[in-house]
């Protein structure tokens, strides 16, 4: 093996129960002291590869190398012990334990008989300040922010030890302040002789942070190049195997009339904590109404409580001049609104059912799908289908569950099934967190179509580069209040919007009451 | 793929638990050539055993298809129990007390046990979609409280008291599903459980609120997000799922007996969830699922019977079987070494 | 008339004896049930354990002519039964009720087997010579009034199972598998993560659970009574399955359910001469833990609303 | 029948200790079968028990009698036992299937046979049916196949309602003050166990019209922790003498009568027997048999001598020894003679009609529960 490669995957090949191919002679080779992004579309093995590094999953064929010699991980406790740390895609966390607890959990402070909470308090206190990675280490995990939960990540992996850091996009639920910190601190550690795998969607963080990169696709490597020998366009063209492009084409802003609003939404929730506070505004026919801050400050209770599934303790909402304060989901879906939710598996989806059931969610009660009272399965085939592939979704057959397909994928069926509906009001609440390129392209594109045919769109999203592009008007919340009201999208930088999200920055009453008019 | 292997899978299951049956049988009997053809053969000795299995599968498809029901909608309640149990009592009552031309009296009684299964089979779900209550807690302890009543309410208006026995009166003779082919117990009660499953099959795959049921059942917060009320669905369903399984109580009783005399609860409920399982919450699978166990049982009732091999070992051989039947990833290893050289062989 | 009937009960100590004498295996399975649930695993095989660990204890004491080691037996006997129920579960990937369900039909019928097969009888173990566990009496207290005769004198494995709620209490908050058994069953995939083995923590959990609910089995043969005999458990397994879900995880308030339930059965027996039909009597138990808990669960929920509308009005 | 059928007892009856033995038995007996099975004259008896054995009443007590049967006539008779289970629906099966096989004669029992048998008798003239515990309907048809019996139980419970009224207020040595006793029965749905409650305390009355009974049922046949709970709560309720009818939870009662050192009444067989040598044995007073198996086997040896009048009912009580209290060691020494002198006055005064007792077949709920808290 090449001098210098601490770490080494030969020829691995990967076969999921299912058949499914996810890995096939795939070659990795990182640098000690390097930081190595890993690149692919959805579904193209990188999580895999990953997961077999850290020994969660084995190969079906293939070697690994740490440090110049074979391993045979059979759990991720072998892995670790060989220097190895991975930050998970999703969080790995014990939501009703502490941030100490979770830290270290699998290798406790103390003796087995008596785990030591204060020692482990104090210890992450310590690495959270010598590594700068800020937590509240007597939180429950359930209480604290994603980007908490980020870092508490990246401190189990150093407090274990690691000095092979597996990060799998991780800054996918966080801010560009946040990534900005996040970077500082991964080049800190590097510096201090870490060595990382990068893995994420968004390209110009790659080129920021990374030395070389790998590429993937549908399960073989492609290459791995210098980062400097490539630019944004060529990666993405090997990723996909086309040209992409992110850059949104979007007609001069036409609003009709004022289609929805709501007013002096309150909500607190079952701990008594406000999390909606007075929040009103309105969305014009043909506006798309941006939605910035910092994850857990309000939006997704804002989302809920326009879809209708939360119970509010005041404020009122309206659609096309009806009321529907109070109303039931299903009445407000009828009376025009569509929602993509920010957890396409938790709530946009029934991850076991078949493609069919779920993309008939929106509609399965109508005439449309029945024959002599019953539903029809012809119809329903015909129906799923024909969103399947309208939406580009690369599915085996319809009858398939969602749970088979990859990420991207399962986004596409639920942004066809929403947006067939042709609704009134369309909320999008994340609707690109964590998938490819050419599947964001793809969304996009679509919500500006929507634009375009003169929809009232609500855009909820962390990535401040898509509220910037496809906004129209931008309102950023702050610990349950509307802090900003943003007209002039244009002249706004994502740092601007990075004020307003950690609350430096507020607009005043009148300019913040202009979001909502009558 | 998938369904040749589960075919293979299921074989080799039935074999294992085969080589183990048999290897007990042979420990413990003096005549097991005997016993195991009885076992596994008996019920096709005669016409008349052959539709015991028949007969014997009727209440195993009722509460198969109520557990199945309710497992479809996410929730786990055993309430099927009670509303069998008191849809037998009702039907004793209805059919002592109760005067009927003959083919009406029967379907006045299913109806009313129907009725009286669906109410008691809401009161878990009720309970859990007021109080916020586990519904499995409840049902549990329901059943005790439905089963003490069910017994009282024999005991003080409809026992027999020239009876030996705890029995009720004799029904009346126009309350009765009789057999439907002479010499045998197959009766018109198969025929109901049969139209119940096509039905439930419908309202599962076919209509709005089947939907809604497995939809809720696989993700409430999806339902609830898709305008789903899934507190509805949870008590509808179990209302549903109540009513099957008093309605199964009903024919059972006007099938297979001229008297109430369940002095302990029969307990089906717990049989309805191996069928439940073993079905796949499917009511399409149900009758074959019923019909499997309902053999094993029959089979070995009469080993025990025209062998040395003692009835208790019935039990332990149906624990055999179910275990390694219902073993899912009993040779997966096997499964995914085929499926591998299968994928990579039509890549290259 | 019934209420005086009720109040002279519940002014004798030999009522609240009974309390904890017949709350003692519904608690010891409670606490197995628990350990169980809470590493992601439901233990559904409770009463079959409890059956063949009540046998096997009889069964060994009357071989080896030591209650100790007839107890190590029962022990015994409910770790392989809830081992076996774990291999299908997580080896096999069996449905954890369907596995559970087989496992308490094999033991109804096993036992009476195994008992015909040693004695040519079915009914009950009289014809062995099986020993019982002592009881015990509290030095200090058995001497102060009406307390010492409620809480001395007790079996030892009534004090074992009160100790013992401690211990889980303890192991839960406080020790390494403790944690490990909660975070497994709450998301295992995190603990996979940093390395717990999953599968191995989970038959420890089960294998815990298994071996309470023996100890139980091992009371009732050993203890509450002093032989097997057919069917003993009479369903104590599956009103444990309620009261761990009431418990939701925590040891203590399972022994309150656990004395709920053993109060409302001493109470029912008590009562049983009072003239009230005895059906009535038979169901208030299931009665009263339905109601206690059904006022248990809407008081969670109403708090929960109180202070969302307190926080919405404070703003 | 097919070989399948041809079940003799020795296979039926294997147990582990006697392995070995049984094999050449039963070489031996398929021997003897041959032979005699060309001469035609081995008589095949099917008994067919509701429920198994094991439940120290009347199946293990048929069971002893059909043990007795193969023992001392084998010669002439071959036994078969058959239990049926729990499952109601599968009774009239198994009565069809032993018709159908070559039993010659069938025997079962209780109320819940008796329909069935009346049905299926008719059904198979040739063949003779015995059913004991309960008669059946002679005028439904053609019955002169059936030989049917039933046992006055509440006699035998009647003359342990006098030993316990008369114990409770007797100088024993765990005898107390009060005149308080108690019974303990397995369902109070069952009538057998209501018409012994009914019996007990009538003789309870005879002795003492002011006696306290406690009564409490367990609920089940097999939960012998309750019942030992129950028992318990009666004697610290002031009971220090209990009559227990609960089947195999019956053990639970004895247990508690010994842990209180206060009296215990057994029930259906000499319940002491099964504790002999142990400390148990010694509160076991008594106990109120029913001779079920004495009864089958003597109407098999009427049977072979041609004189069991089938095609009719018979009543067997105190007078027929079919029912009565257990005479034996513990009763001789432990129970005083006064005390004994009593029971047999009072068993000879049923004996001539002087008093008749109350049966709890046909009793209507009112009075049965009249008689019941009457006495509490
Ligand atoms: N547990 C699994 N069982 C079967 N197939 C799986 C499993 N996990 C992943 N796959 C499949 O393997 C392929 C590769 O998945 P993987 O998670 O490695 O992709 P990825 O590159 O991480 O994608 P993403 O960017 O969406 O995270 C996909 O087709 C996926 O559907
Ligand atoms: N049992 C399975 N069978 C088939 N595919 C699976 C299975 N389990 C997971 N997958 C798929 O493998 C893919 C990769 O999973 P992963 O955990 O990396 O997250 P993801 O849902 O793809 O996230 P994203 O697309 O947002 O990056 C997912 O699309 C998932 O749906
Ligand atoms: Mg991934
Ligand atoms: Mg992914």
């Amino acid at each position: 093996m090449e001098q210098g490669n601490i770490l080494e995957a030969r020829n691995i090949t990967k076969v999921y129960p299912g058949g499914v191919v996810a890995n096939h002679n795939v070659n990795l080779s990182v640098k000690k002291g390097e930081i190595h992004a890993l690149v692919g579309e959805n579904g193209a093995g990188k999580s895999t590869l990953m997961k077999m590094l850290f020994g969660m999953l084995a190969p079906t064929e293939g070697q690994i190398f740490v440090d110049g010699k074979e391993v045979h991980f059979t759990s991720s406790g072998d892995a670790i012990a060989a220097g190895l740390g991975m930050v998970h895609q999703h969080f790995m966390q014990v939501p009703s334990m502490t941030v100490a607890e979770n830290l270290i959990l699998g290798a406790e402070t103390g003796s087995p008989f008596k785990v030591d909470r204060k020692k482990a308090v104090e210890i992450t206190r310590e690495l959270s300040e010598r590594y700068n990675l800020k937590v509240e280490a007597e939180e429950k995990v359930e209480d604290i922010s994603l980007a908490m939960r980020q870092k508490l990540e990246i401190l189990k992996a150093l407090y274990r030890g690691a000095h092979i850091l597996i990060l799998d996009e991780p800054t996918a639920v966080l801010t560009p302040q946040e990534t900005e910190e996040l970077f500082e601190q991964l080049l800190l550690l590097k510096e201090s002789g870490h060595t990382i795998i990068f893995i994420s969607h968004k390209l110009n963080e790659v080129k920021a942070l990374c030395n070389r990169m790998t590429i993937l696709r549908d399960g073989k490597t492609m290459g791995t190049y210098e980062i400097s020998d490539l630019d944004e366009h060529e990666i993405s063209r090997l990723m996909v195997g086309r040209e992409v492009s992110l850059d949104i084409e979007k007609a001069e802003a036409d609003f009709g009339k004022t289609v929805f609003s709501v007013k002096d939404l309150v909500y607190a929730d079952q701990f008594g904590k406000t999390r909606l506070d007075h929040v009103s505004f309105s969305i014009k026919e043909g506006q798309i109404l941006g939605i910035a801050g910092i994850d857990g400050n309000g939006q997704s209770e804002l989302v809920e409580a326009i879809v209708g599934t939360l119970k509010l303790q005041g404020g009122q909402v309206r659609l096309n001049g009806e009321d529907l304060t109070g109303a039931s989901v299903l009445k407000r879906q009828e009376a025009g609104i569509s929602h993509v939710s920010e957890d396409r598996m938790r709530y946009g989806s029934a991850p076991k059912l078949s493609l069919e059931d779920n993309a008939i969610s929106k509609v399965y009660y109508t005439g449309q799908l029945k024959s002599r009272g019953l539903i029809d399965s012809k119809k329903v085939n015909g129906f799923a289908n024909r969103i399947l592939k309208e939406f580009l979704v690369k599915y085996d057959n319809s009858k398939q569950s969602v749970s088979e397909l990859s990420g991207g994928n399962v986004q596409k069926l639920i942004v066809g099934r929403e947006f067939d509906y042709d609704p009134d009001l369309l909320i999008m609440n994340q609707p690109t967190r964590g998938i490819d390129v050419g599947a964001i392209e793809f969304i996009r594109k679509k919500i500006v179509d929507m634009r375009a045919r003169k929809k009232a769109i609500l855009l909820v999203s962390a990535d401040l580069s898509e509220i910037l592009s496809l906004s129209d008007t931008i309102l950023v919340m702050h610990e349950g209040r509307i802090v900003g009201h943003i007209s002039d999208v244009k002249n706004t930088s994502e740092n601007d919007l990075g004020l307003y999200m950690l609350g430096v920055k507020e607009d005043s009453k009148e300019q913040i009451g202009g979001a909502y008019c009558e | 793929m998938s369904k040749k292997f589960t075919a293979v899978r299921l074989l080799c299951a039935f074999g294992i638990a085969f080589v183990l049956t048999v290897a007990i049988i042979f420990g413990v009997s003096e005549e097991p050539v005997t016993a195991i053809y009885n076992l596994f053969l008996g019920p096709l000795q005669s016409k008349r055993h052959f539709f015991d299995v028949f007969a014997s599968s009727v209440p195993l498809i009722f509460t198969g298809l109520a557990l199945g029901l309710v497992f479809k909608s996410g929730n786990f309640s055993m309430i099927a129990d009670a509303c069998l149990y008191t849809g037998a009592v009702v039907t004793a009552a209805l059919a002592i007390k109760t005067a009927l031309p003959a083919g009406l009296h029967p379907a006045v009684i299913m109806l009313l046990a129907a009725v009286v299964g669906g109410i008691i089979g809401s009161i878990p779900a009720l309970l859990k979609v007021y109080f916020h209550t586990n519904e499995l807690v409840t049902s549990l302890m329901f059943n005790y409280v439905f089963f003490y009543l069910g017994i009282y309410t024999v005991t003080k208006f409809l026992a027999d008291r020239a009876a030996g026995t705890f029995a009720s009166l004799k029904y009346q003779p126009t309350a009765s599903l009789g057999s439907l082919i002479s010499g045998t117990k197959f009766h018109a009660g198969y025929l109901i459980a049969i139209a119940v499953v096509i039905l439930l099959y419908l309202l599962v795959y076919k209509t709005k609120f089947g939907y809604e049921i497995r939809i809720s059942g696989s993700n409430p917060e999806f339902a609830k997000y898709s305008g789903i009320n899934t507190s509805r669905v949870i008590i509808l369903t179990q209302v549903i799922a109540g009513a099957v399984a008093g309605l199964g109580g009903s024919v059972e009783q006007m099938a297979m007996y001229q008297r109430f005399n369940w002095q302990d609860s029969p307990s089906y409920a717990w049989d309805g969830v191996i069928i439940a399982i073993l079905s796949g919450n499917n009511p399409k699978n149900v009758p074959l699922a019923a019909f499997f166990l309902a053999y094993i049982r029959v089979g070995a009732d009469l080993m025990s019977r025209r062998s040395d091999v003692q009835n208790e070992l019935v039990s332990i051989i149906q624990a055999v079987l179910i275990l390694f039947v219902t073993a899912e990833r009993f040779m997966a290893g096997w499964k995914q070494r085929q499926e591998a050289k299968k994928a990579l062989g039509g890549e290259a | 008339m019934i209420l005086q009937d009720i109040i002279n009960t519940l002014s004798l100590p030999e009522f609240y004896f009974a309390v904890f004498r017949s709350a003692t295996p519904v608690l010891l399975t409670t606490l197995g049930a628990m350990i169980a649930s809470r590493s992601g695993t439901n233990n559904i095989a409770l009463e079959g354990t409890m059956l063949i660990s009540a046998f096997v204890g009889v069964v060994v004491s009357a071989f080896t002519q030591s209650a100790w080691i007839g107890f190590f037996g029962a022990v015994l006997a409910g770790f392989l039964i809830s081992n076996i129920l774990a291999y299908f579960i997580l080896k096999l990937n069996s449905n954890s009720v369907i596995s559970g369900i087989a496992l308490n039909t094999f033991a109804s019928g096993g036992t009476i087997f195994a008992l015909y097969l040693l004695t040519g009888e079915k009914g009950a173990s009289t014809s062995l010579a099986s020993l019982k566990l002592p009881s015990i009496d509290i030095p200090v207290i058995q001497d102060i009034p009406v307390i010492g005769a409620i809480l001395s004198g007790h079996h030892v494995l009534t004090y074992a199972a009160l100790i013992l709620v401690a211990v889980i209490w303890y192991m839960f908050k406080y020790t390494e598998l403790g944690m490990h058994i909660r975070a497994v069953g709450e998301s295992p995939d995190a603990a996979e993560s940093v390395g717990i083995h999953v599968k191995r923590v989970k038959y420890t959990a089960l294998s815990l659970s298994g071996i309470l609910t023996g100890m139980a089995g091992a009371f009732l043969s050993m203890g509450y009574v002093g032989l097997f005999s057919a069917g003993m458990t009479a369903g104590r397994g599956y009103i444990a399955l309620a009261t761990q879900a009431i418990a939701a995880g925590n040891a203590v308030i399972g022994m309150l359910a656990s004395l709920l339930f053993g109060f409302c059965q001493s109470l029912a027996n008590y009562l049983q001469s009072s003239g009230i039909p005895l059906q009535f009597i038979q169901m208030m138990p299931y009665l009263i833990i339905i109601i206690a808990y059904t006022v248990y669960c809407a008081m969670v929920e109403r708090n929960k609303k109180k202070k969302q509308m307190k926080a919405a009005a404070g703003k | 029948g097919d070989s399948a059928e041809e079940t003799t007892a020795a296979g039926k009856e294997t147990s582990a200790e006697a392995g070995a033995e049984k094999e050449t038995e039963a070489k031996e007996d398929a021997e003897k079968k041959e032979t005699e099975a060309a001469s035609g004259e081995k008589v095949k008896v099917t008994l067919l028990v509701t429920g198994s054995f094991g439940d120290k009443a009347f199946n293990d007590s048929a069971q002893a009698g059909m043990k007795k049967i193969e023992s001392e006539m084998g010669d002439q008779v071959e036994v078969e036992m058959i239990e049926m289970g729990s499952d109601k629906t599968k009774f009239e099966g198994s009565m069809l299937d032993a018709a159908e096989s070559d039993a010659d004669i069938i025997i079962t029992g209780l109320w819940d046979m008796k329909e069935i048998t009346e049905q299926v008798a008719q059904e198979f003239p040739e063949k003779k049916f015995i059913i004991f515990d309960t008669d059946v309907d002679y005028t439904l048809g053609d019955l002169s196949n059936v030989y049917s019996m039933s046992y006055k139980q509440n006699e035998g419970a009647f003359l342990a309602g006098v030993l316990a009224a008369s114990v409770t207020s007797s100088d024993m040595e765990f005898a107390n003050e009060d005149a308080v006793i108690g019974f303990v029965g397995a369902k109070d749905t069952a009538a057998v166990i209501n018409d012994s409650a009914v019996g007990y305390i009538e003789g309870a009355q005879f002795v003492n019209p002011d006696i306290k009974v406690l009564v409490s049922y367990v609920g089940s046949y097999v939960d012998s922790a309750t019942a030992k709970e129950l028992a318990l709560t009666q004697y610290s309720s002031g009971a220090d003498c209990v009559f227990v009818a609960a089947g195999p939870a019956s053990v639970g009662v004895i247990e508690a009568g010994a842990e209180s050192q206060k009296y215990v009444i057994g029930v259906d067989s000499d319940q002491a027997l099964a504790y002999e040598g142990k400390d148990e044995a010694n509160y076991i007073i008594s106990s109120a048999i029913k001779g079920v198996g004495d009864s089958l086997f003597s109407s098999i040896e009427r049977a072979q001598g041609g004189e069991l009048p089938y095609g009719e009912h018979e009543t067997l009580g105190l007078a027929e020894g079919a029912v009565g209290l257990a005479d034996n060691e513990i009763y001789n020494t432990v129970v005083p003679e006064d005390v004994r002198t009593a029971v047999d006055g009072a068993k000879e005064k049923l004996l001539a009609g002087e008093v008749t007792v109350d049966t709890a077949y046909g009793m209507d709920e009112e009075t049965l529960k009249g008689i019941i808290n009457g006495a509490q």
